[in-house]
């Protein structure tokens, strides 16, 4: 039971794991480019986070089984949450991504320090 | 269905909706023009509401159809009202005079892009206020920080990518705090709704999960806010941003995240009142120092756009450390001063629009006798500078005065506090002061020729000029009535305050 | 080592989008669709013919009978070709796990020129794949009809030399 | 047995994780980030989210992977050692960490039926989908239905990154003539790829409009549909190079669909008004509520995709028209 | 349970393909392993929508048996001619 | 009858899926123990072809006559046509970039 | 006319009159100081046309606004405001002679700015004066500051500017750290602003409280120029001679003192601040900054610096006199801001006249200068006895209620200082005439003698204005009835005591 008890907490554990794996490439990093993959390893944290509070023991993904009584089924809320945030994620990233392109081109560097030396 | 109870909703979907079809007819005319007249409705409606919101009315929309919790439902209440007037205020007066200095910064083709982007920005910012929810609140954030990246992204400078790309990767830092911190209460609430989540967070308000939710909200609000130690992102955003766009992120874009926090602290966790006051007591100090550091280092500032940038971030303090003292006196003081922090900054950033159609630098050092070839520019600038001192008969004066009494009522801690604000004050003056100075200089013997030169070229009455103008008469008009934010702000403050009115 | 890169450009019109090809493309895309879809509401199924003409309509667009036309053609010959294919591919993959699971490891690395020069283009990715298929054999480069070929064991090099499988493929394209 | 997984999954995760960070090799993080979303995805399905980690699966594992390569492409694929600002971070970090941490041991755990987020709203969608809306999938309902207005906002957002991106890459929409002297590229002097991919391609569109469509039966619906239609073409303009795609679906078919699909989501919330209902109360729209919420969602979830797709397609053809000569040339 | 053994193979192939792209060492065996990852992927959401009983499940495999290629695919296109200059180096 | 079929495909299948996980754990462990680049590519085939093939079928002969089995085909066939591809792809790119395998090369057909 | 539309244009009046300068500028110059001449006599009958009422003890009011509840901006007539309100506008008639000649004759730039600012500074004042309570006062002492800062920043070079830095800074700054910040208290305990005669804090306050809010206002006062906050008026001395008689006898000091008084007298009440022993210290002082400037402008030797550090001694007279906290003692205060007045718009006058025709700043070079100017040295002489304090000058008058207040009060520091600051005027005041008249003139210092080595009388404008100013100075000493009859209405106890 204890174990169990200890199992169940591990995702939220792995979630804060790479809540912090992804902030760390992005507070320490230089490169703009690690700071992106950063974030949304960061983002991808989050997301688990909510996806595991979704989890019904014994229950099923939300697409109700016609004619199946006594079915658990897991919480479809947190899911839409996520599929929307999903896709802020990635518009963010693609800016994101579009930014650096432009630095890259300006100042010829996505190295952080080397961008604040230039000006 | 009576028009009107739709105008919550129209509120947000107008310019909404507005924005793929600015996308879609390209001419650029067009563009601007249709944006400012979406700004314009945009007002409208909101001036419709505040008109309801002051006849006593909370105005609920259910969208989808949908009941509260289980949908998302929109609810304006006074609080709500001033920001709204805020936001579209500040869109619809910097649209219109938007013109000229848009076609200088921005080429062409891109405008129609551009000023989509401006209609998100609008839409989000908007539909961060009158939402009820805490998710839709981060959805409406995104597309908020989104159009805000586009439109401080169209700067001129380079400086701007990189000042941009740090305003990215913050505000993202800061939309995914929110993120875990609404997840960690909804999994201790089972809701997403605000009203909801205020009622079934009772009883279970000392779990760890809804302590940490509580701290990784305020962080998350913070950075988007600004709030001093987290505020790195804003000035250089500021600076590099194109003029037009500063005007209208200055006045609005930081005081939708107060909005928000000021909301989930007083709302959420206001049943627990010890967090309250614990929240309280973490702000007071960094607002306190906020206000004092930014205001030196905007003393110590020699670019214009970046000085005034740093006396932002010391206005958001001056804002939260109304709100920390908690009392009826000091919200209202907090709100207040939201609404005229919007219009002194919004005047002295299209003062700084105007500059810029003639100098092409905005260093204080180089507008030196600027008043000699722009006038009415450069006396905006002064009534502007005066109501963000705080001089009476200006706007500014009437929100520090009700935040001086709200300190006032705390006793005798109080003067630490009074002393701090007179002394930013002080420091207003210096560095408003020195920009005055040098705009109004005598050029120098020497250089008569010059100076000649300088003043044959008028200053040209345009939009931008006139909605200068215009913001700053509407500065010295709320400072002598400002019954209409006066009356909103007290509602706010009851109603964040849950006291029955 | 810089292969010539010398092979034509494909030319819009190369596409044979005969209406006989269309047709049985069509038939491919409406029987995956009710294969996959299993729901079948009228709505649904409308929703299906919309999508199965779009997806057409984009594939034509799309040059998708360049060479796709060849394969259709085939199509009636293919399930005898995967039956020899996989049969291939069992004996191969034995003789791989051999050497992965030996203590040591025995391989001999060795590189080998194939000839399907005979083949059309379909023919000649048909080959590719096939090759790259069956373990052991990994097709590197195909230029001008020339595959280059790279095989774990020097004996899977020898058999590929024997051109059965060229000619295999040569009876599919007929 | 989902715990095993579970524990398995999250495991390797952490490990790819910080392979991502560890590698100095920017080229081999992005292809690791390719992994950390697969693995996810497949955590996602574990934790019997099918929908979410068919979106995970189309947009991380597919449409990021290979944003981030053409970004890539266009600025460098080796990260500079760097060793600032560690201290800092690590104590960032490190309280973030014990914050969370702090937090956890009061949550419920992993799959407990008796937490509070089961307990609340959630069993209104379970229980009443069925009935209100007359198909299974719970997640499109809420998606499109219940909470179809964070779903506006969501297609805005894309709208807004899309824009964005072409306005930040200043990509002109349409066709001028600045990006037809790009240089040939594309894969098509290789053959094997090429003649897979045009037999993948229409195979890919069909099955993305199969998940368009079955959105209300099964996993699905406008994003995931989406982003795999625009894979589709992607893989073609992979192949193709630059211009051959812009052939097949030109600029301004890209930004159109964009646009067509935020204002048809948007319509029909306005339609919905006028016809009496609140802002995207589609049971107005005809007599059997049923009914019109079905097709009220068809025609949302249609919007979605359209816009997601669009996007997509937007965003990646501005960076991959950006040849690595003209960066050279606008330093 | 046969499918929890087959998932079980598969989740062990998954990590030995992660140490393989951790390890490298060139870039290419890097890719190598990631491709392989991906199909494994295909591979194990298969077995597990069979594995819950879901079998309706399996467009999500079919998605990744689609999808996967194209991340491949565009490492070549877009590096057709760079891989070499500093890809091989970095065998960190 | 029908039982024993069942019972008999049951049994197919199963052998089949052992077959399949065999094979994917010793593609993992070639992936490991080869020696180069290229040889590598021989253990992965190894899993994306034979694996694929075995543990399809099997589930195929599990799912019976279905659109699950329908869908399995398909599944299979796309991963038997990508899987390759991308291998070629990969050693192509591999190739030309420069990186030459350290194999024998066996020259002219043995007429 | 109803007294509250006399008000309301005794505010408007000058306003306008700005913005018809401001038109009329661009016009012609002979338009525009018509203009100014217009507006100044026209203001100076309205207020004038207020006084009977007052004397007669009515209070007419206005409430212009309510900005917040409790806040408005609000006017109302009692004797101390009309007693400056009249002062201001009628010098302004005599200031805007003198600086028609002065600006002409100096050939100055920028002269209709000079104006505007002008007529703004004098609606500031006005405004200023007929307050009725802290917060319009407050309102119209910053539009007071910021209206003077152009004037005194006039010449425009690097020097004036820094010194009109310090102008600005000083006086914004104290305003808005501390008489900002004891306003705000004020409202804060009292729920109100509004002057009541007999004060509105009574009984508020802990009397530690009450010293500490006085302390706030007289600092946060920077316009009486109490020490230390002085070092603006010898700083604003860059300024043309008419502003500074604007600053030091028109408008701007005159503004300090009245606040300090009217705050003593209308907020604290002085017979409830008298019972405090805590307010004692603002006649030491007050009697300390008299002494003191009084020395430092015996070691000056440029004539418009001394005149500057006398008026911060004459102001803390008006400051010691309120601060004595007996009737007398306020009457003599408002007495002596009258006195002050012309006698040192007079000094100035001529210090003005002296620049402009013989371009002499310093006390050195005033050798035998009667002979050439003999009215404008006249004038000086009859201001610098004023100052004094000797009969007959108005400065005798208010020195007389002074020194009978703190008699009254038994306030021996005050009646010393009193004594020993007369000696002390005396002795600097005294040489300068002495050398004007009686001894030669010595070229050999004059180092203009360039530009103007044959010099007679300044332009016939400013002479007149002077000698105006010179003959009121006199005139007061006689005809000072009506002033002592308003002012005995701000301490109705008069008797009870």
């Amino acid at each position: 039971m204890k174990l169990f008890e200890f199992l169940g907490y591990y995702n939220y554990w792995v979630f804060a794991i790479l809540l912090m794996i992804g902030f760390y490439a992005v507070i320490a990093k230089a490169n703009l480019i690690k700071k992106l993959i950063g974030l949304s390893i960061f983002q991808s944290a989050v997301f688990l986070m909510y996806i595991s509070m979704d989890k019904v023991e014994g229950g099923t993904a939300p697409i109700i089984k016609p004619g199946v009584v006594d079915q658990l089924y897991s919480n479809p809320l947190p899911q839409v949450l996520i599929l929307t945030a999903i896709v802020v994620g990635v518009s963010t990233l693609a800016l994101g991504l579009a930014i650096v392109v432009r630095i890259k081109e300006r100042y010829g560097t996505i190295e952080e320090n080397e961008i604040l030396d230039a000006d | 269905m009576d028009f009107a109870q739709h105008l919550p909703a129209l509120q947000v979907i107008v310019p909404l909706l507005a924005a793929p079809l600015i996308v879609l007819l390209q001419p650029r005319g067009f563009a601007w023009a249709a944006t400012t007249a979406t700004a314009f409705f945009s007002f409208a409606v909101s001036i419709a509401i505040a008109v309801r919101i002051l006849a006593g009315d909370i105005l609920r929309y259910e969208m989808g159809g949908w009941f509260a919790p289980i949908g998302i439902e929109l609810r304006v209440d006074a609080f709500s009202a001033i920001v709204l007037l805020i936001i579209s205020g500040a869109a619809a007066i910097s649209l219109i005079a938007a013109r000229n200095s848009i076609n200088q910064q921005i080429e062409d083709h891109r405008q129609p892009l551009f000023f989509a982007a401006w209609l998100l920005a609008i839409a989000g910012l908007v539909g961060m206020v009158v939402t009820a929810d805490a998710f839709n609140i981060f959805v409406f954030m995104e597309i908020s920080s989104l159009a805000g990246y586009i439109l401080i992204a169209g700067g001129p400078d380079r400086r701007t990518l990189p000042a941009v790309f740090k305003y990215l990767i913050i505000g993202t830092i800061g939309a995914t705090f929110y993120l875990i911190g609404v997840g960690m209460i909804y999994m201790m609430t089972g809701t997403l709704n605000l009203e909801d989540m205020a009622q079934r967070v009772v009883g279970i308000e000392d779990q760890r999960p809804i302590l940490v939710a509580a701290a990784f909200v305020f962080i998350g609000l913070a950075l988007k806010a600004a709030l001093f130690p987290l505020h790195v992102w804003l000035p250089n955003a500021y600076t590099h941003a194109p003029h037009m766009v500063t005007v209208f992120l200055a006045a609005c874009g930081t005081k939708v995240a107060v909005y928000v926090l000021l909301r989930f602290q007083f709302s959420i966790f206001q049943s627990f009142g010890e967090h309250l006051l614990q929240f309280a007591l973490f702000l007071m100090p960094l607002a306190l120092l906020g206000i004092i550091v930014a205001s030196l280092v905007a003393m110590f500032e020699g670019h214009l756009k970046r000085m005034l940038a740093f006396s932002s971030v010391a206005q958001i303090g001056y804002i939260l450390m109304g709100a920390s003292l908690m009392s009826d006196s000091g919200i209202t003081a907090s709100t207040l001063h939201m609404f005229n922090h919007a219009l002194t900054k919004g005047a002295l950033f299209l003062a700084v629009a105007k500059f810029a159609t003639q100098y092409a630098d905005l260093r204080i050092d180089s507008l030196k006798s600027a008043a000699r070839s722009m006038p009415l520019t450069s006396f905006a600038f002064v009534i502007a500078g005066l109501s963000l001192i705080g001089v009476p008969g200006t706007a500014g004066f009437i929100s520090k005065w009700q935040l001086i009494m709200a300190i006032m009522e705390t006793g005798n801690m109080g003067f630490i506090m009074v002393a701090i604000v007179v002394i930013s004050s002080l420091i207003a003056v210096g560095y408003i002061w020195r920009v005055i100075e040098t705009l109004y200089a005598i050029p120098t013997d020497d250089l008569p020729d010059d100076a000649a030169d300088v003043s044959v070229k008028p200053e040209k009455i345009d939009m931008l000029l006139i909605a200068l103008i215009f913001t700053v008469a509407m500065n010295i008009y709320f400072g002598l009535v400002p019954g209409l934010p006066l009356t909103l702000a007290e509602l706010s403050s009851k109603i964040l305050l849950k006291v029955e009115f | 080592m810089q292969p010539r890169r010398s092979q034509c450009l494909p030319s819009p019109q190369r596409g044979a989008a005969t209406p006989a090809n269309l047709f049985i493309f069509l038939v491919v895309l409406v029987l995956a669709w009710l294969l996959w879809s299993g729901i079948y509401k009228p709505v649904v199924l409308g929703l299906g013919v919309f999508s199965c003409l779009l997806t057409l309509f984009l594939a034509r667009r799309m040059v998708f009978f360049a060479q796709s036309s060849e394969l259709l053609s085939m199509i009636r010959r293919l399930p005898g070709y995967w039956l020899l294919l996989v049969k291939d591919i069992i004996v191969s993959s034995w003789n791989v796990t051999k050497i992965v699971l030996a203590p040591k490891l025995v391989i001999q690395p060795t590189m080998v020129d194939t000839d399907g020069a005979k083949l059309g283009e379909m023919g000649q990715t048909i080959l590719g794949n096939s090759i790259t298929l069956s373990p052991g054999t990994v097709t590197l480069d195909i230029d001008d009809g020339r595959l280059l070929v790279h095989c774990l064991l020097k004996k899977d090099a020898m058999a590929l030399k024997q051109d059965d499988i060229v000619d295999r493929i040569k009876a599919l394209e007929s | 047995m989902t715990i095993v997984f579970a524990i398995f999954l999250l495991t390797m995760l952490v490990i790819t994780a910080v392979a991502i960070v560890q590698s100095s090799n920017l080229f081999v993080s992005v292809m690791l980030t390719s992994i950390f979303s697969l693995l996810m995805s497949t955590n996602f399905f574990v934790l019997d989210a099918a929908d979410v980690a068919l979106t995970e699966a189309a947009v991380g594992a597919g449409i990021t992977t290979v944003i981030f390569l053409s970004a890539l492409a266009l600025t460098a694929t080796q990260e500079k050692p760097n060793r600032s600002g560690r201290g800092i971070a690590l104590i960032v970090v490190g309280l973030t960490a014990s914050l969370i941490i702090y937090a956890t041991f009061d949550k419920p755990r992993l799959g407990d039926p008796d937490a509070p987020v089961h307990q609340h709203v959630a069993p209104y969608y379970l229980d009443n989908t069925m009935e209100q809306m007359g198909f299974p999938n719970v997640v499109t309902a809420v998606l499109s239905s219940y909470r179809g207005y964070d779903t506006l906002g969501e297609v805005f957002v894309v709208f807004a990154a899309c824009i964005g991106v072409l306005f930040i890459l200043d990509a002109r929409t349409g066709t001028g003539p600045k990006y037809v002297t790009r240089k040939m590229t594309g894969l098509r002097h290789h053959l094997i790829p090429q003649v897979v991919g045009r037999i993948l391609v229409p195979f890919i569109v069909l099955f993305g409009l199969y998940v368009q469509f079955h959105g209300e039966y099964g996993p699905g619906g406008g994003f995931q549909a989406g982003a795999i239609i625009a894979t589709a073409f992607i893989l073609y303009s992979l192949l193709e190079g630059e211009q051959a795609a812009l052939r097949a679906v030109p600029r301004s078919a890209q930004l159109g669909l964009v646009i067509c699909g935020a204002l048809m989501f948007g319509m029909v919330g306005v339609l919905c008004m006028i016809m009496g209902g609140e802002f995207l109360d589609y049971s107005v729209l005809m007599e059997n509520p049923v009914t019109a919420r079905q097709i009220g969602i068809i025609v949302i979830e249609a919007g979605v995709g359209m816009a997601v797709c669009g996007a997509m397609l937007s965003i990646f053809h501005a960076f991959a028209a950006r040849s690595a000569e003209d960066t050279d040339e606008a330093v | 349970m046969i499918f929890a053994g087959v998932s079980c193979a598969i989740l062990v192939t998954m990590v030995l393909a992660i140490a393989r792209a951790i390890k490298g060492p060139t870039v290419y065996d890097r890719l190598l392993a990631v491709n392989m990852f991906g199909t494994k992927t295909a591979l194990l959401l298969a077995v597990i929508a069979f594995l819950f009983g879901r079998a309706d499940f399996l467009d999500l495999a079919l998605a990744y048996a689609l999808i996967n290629l194209v991340g491949v695919l565009a490492v070549l296109e877009f590096f057709q001619n760079r891989i070499d200059a500093n890809g091989d180096a970095s065998g960190d | 009858m029908i039982e024993w079929l069942l019972i008999v495909v049951d049994i197919v299948s199963w052998i089949l899926l052992i077959i399949g996980s065999i094979c994917v754990l010793i593609g993992g462990i070639g992936v490991l123990r080869m020696p180069d680049f290229y040889s590598r590519i021989h253990a992965a085939s190894l899993t994306d072809t034979m694996a694929t093939l075995a543990l399809f079928s099997g589930m195929i002969l599990q799912a019976g006559f279905s659109l699950a089995a329908a869908k399995l085909f398909a599944i299979m066939l796309f991963l038997l046509l990508t899987g390759p591809t991308a291998t070629y792809a990969l050693a192509n790119s591999a190739l030309l970039s420069g990186h030459k395998p350290k194999a024998a090369v066996l020259e002219k057909k043995v007429e | 006319m109803s007294p509250q539309l006399a008000i309301m244009l005794a505010l408007v009046v000058p306003l306008v009159g700005a913005a018809l300068i401001a038109i009329t500028g661009r016009l012609h110059d002979n338009l525009r100081e018509t203009v100014t001449l217009i507006t100044a006599t026209l203001l100076a009958v309205i207020v004038w046309s207020l006084v009977p009422l007052i004397l007669d003890g009515e209070r007419p009011e206005v409430t212009l606004l309510q900005v917040m509840p409790g806040i408005d901006i609000g006017f109302r007539v009692e004797p101390l405001g009309m007693l400056f309100a009249t002062l201001a506008s009628s010098l302004w008639i005599i200031n805007s002679i003198y600086s028609i000649g002065y600006m002409r004759g100096n050939k100055e730039k920028n002269q209709t700015r000079f104006y505007i600012c002008f007529a703004l500074a004098i609606t500031a004042t006005m405004g200023l004066a007929f307050s009725a309570n802290l917060f319009t006062l407050f309102l119209f002492y910053e539009l007071l500051t910021l209206s003077t800062y152009p004037l005194v920043a006039h010449k425009g070079d690097a020097g004036t500017v820094k010194s009109a830095r310090v102008y600005l800074g000083v006086l914004l700054s104290t305003s808005i750290a501390l008489l900002l910040t004891a306003i705000i208290w004020t409202y804060h305990v009292a729920g109100s602003g509004d002057f009541v005669l007999g004060g509105i804090l009574r009984g508020l306050m802990d009397p530690a409280s009450v010293g500490l809010l006085l302390a706030l206002f007289v600092f946060g006062v920077g316009k009486a120029a109490i020490m230390p906050v002085h070092r603006w008026l010898p700083a604003a001395m860059v300024a043309p001679t008419p502003v500074s008689a604007l600053l030091h006898a028109v408008a701007v000091v005159k503004a300090g003192v009245f606040t300090i008084t009217k705050v003593i007298v209308y907020i604290f009440g002085a017979d409830y601040l008298f019972s405090l022993p805590q307010s004692g210290w603002l006649v030491y002082l007050a009697a300390f900054t008299i002494i003191s400037a009084s020395l430092v402008a015996l070691r000056q030797t440029n004539l418009k610096r001394l005149l500057a550090y006398s008026t911060i001694a004459q102001l803390s007279y008006v400051i010691m006199a309120a601060a004595i906290l007996k009737p007398m003692a306020e009457i003599g205060a408002a007495v002596h801001m009258v006195a002050h007045a012309f006698g040192k718009i007079t000094l100035f006058f001529a210090a003005g006249a002296i620049y402009v025709a013989a371009k002499k700043t310093d006390i050195a070079q005033l050798r035998g200068i009667g002979r050439r100017m003999p009215w404008t040295m006249a004038a000086f002489s009859i201001g610098a006895l004023s100052m004094i304090g000797v009969p007959p000058t108005a400065g005798f008058v208010s020195k007389w209620y002074i020194l009978g207040g703190a008699l009254q009060a038994g306030h021996y520091v005050a009646i010393f200082t009193i004594i020993a600051s007369t000696v002390l005027n005396a002795a600097y005041f005294l040489p300068i005439v002495y050398m004007a008249w009686f001894e030669k003139e010595d070229t050999s210092i004059n180092t203009n003698t360039s530009v103007i080595k044959e010099h007679g009388e300044a332009p016939l404008l400013m002479v007149l204005a002077l000698t105006i100013t010179a003959a009121l100075t006199i005139g007061f000493f006689f005809f000072n009835g009506t002033v002592i009859e308003l002012e005995k209405q701000i301490v109705p106890r008069l008797d009870s005591s």
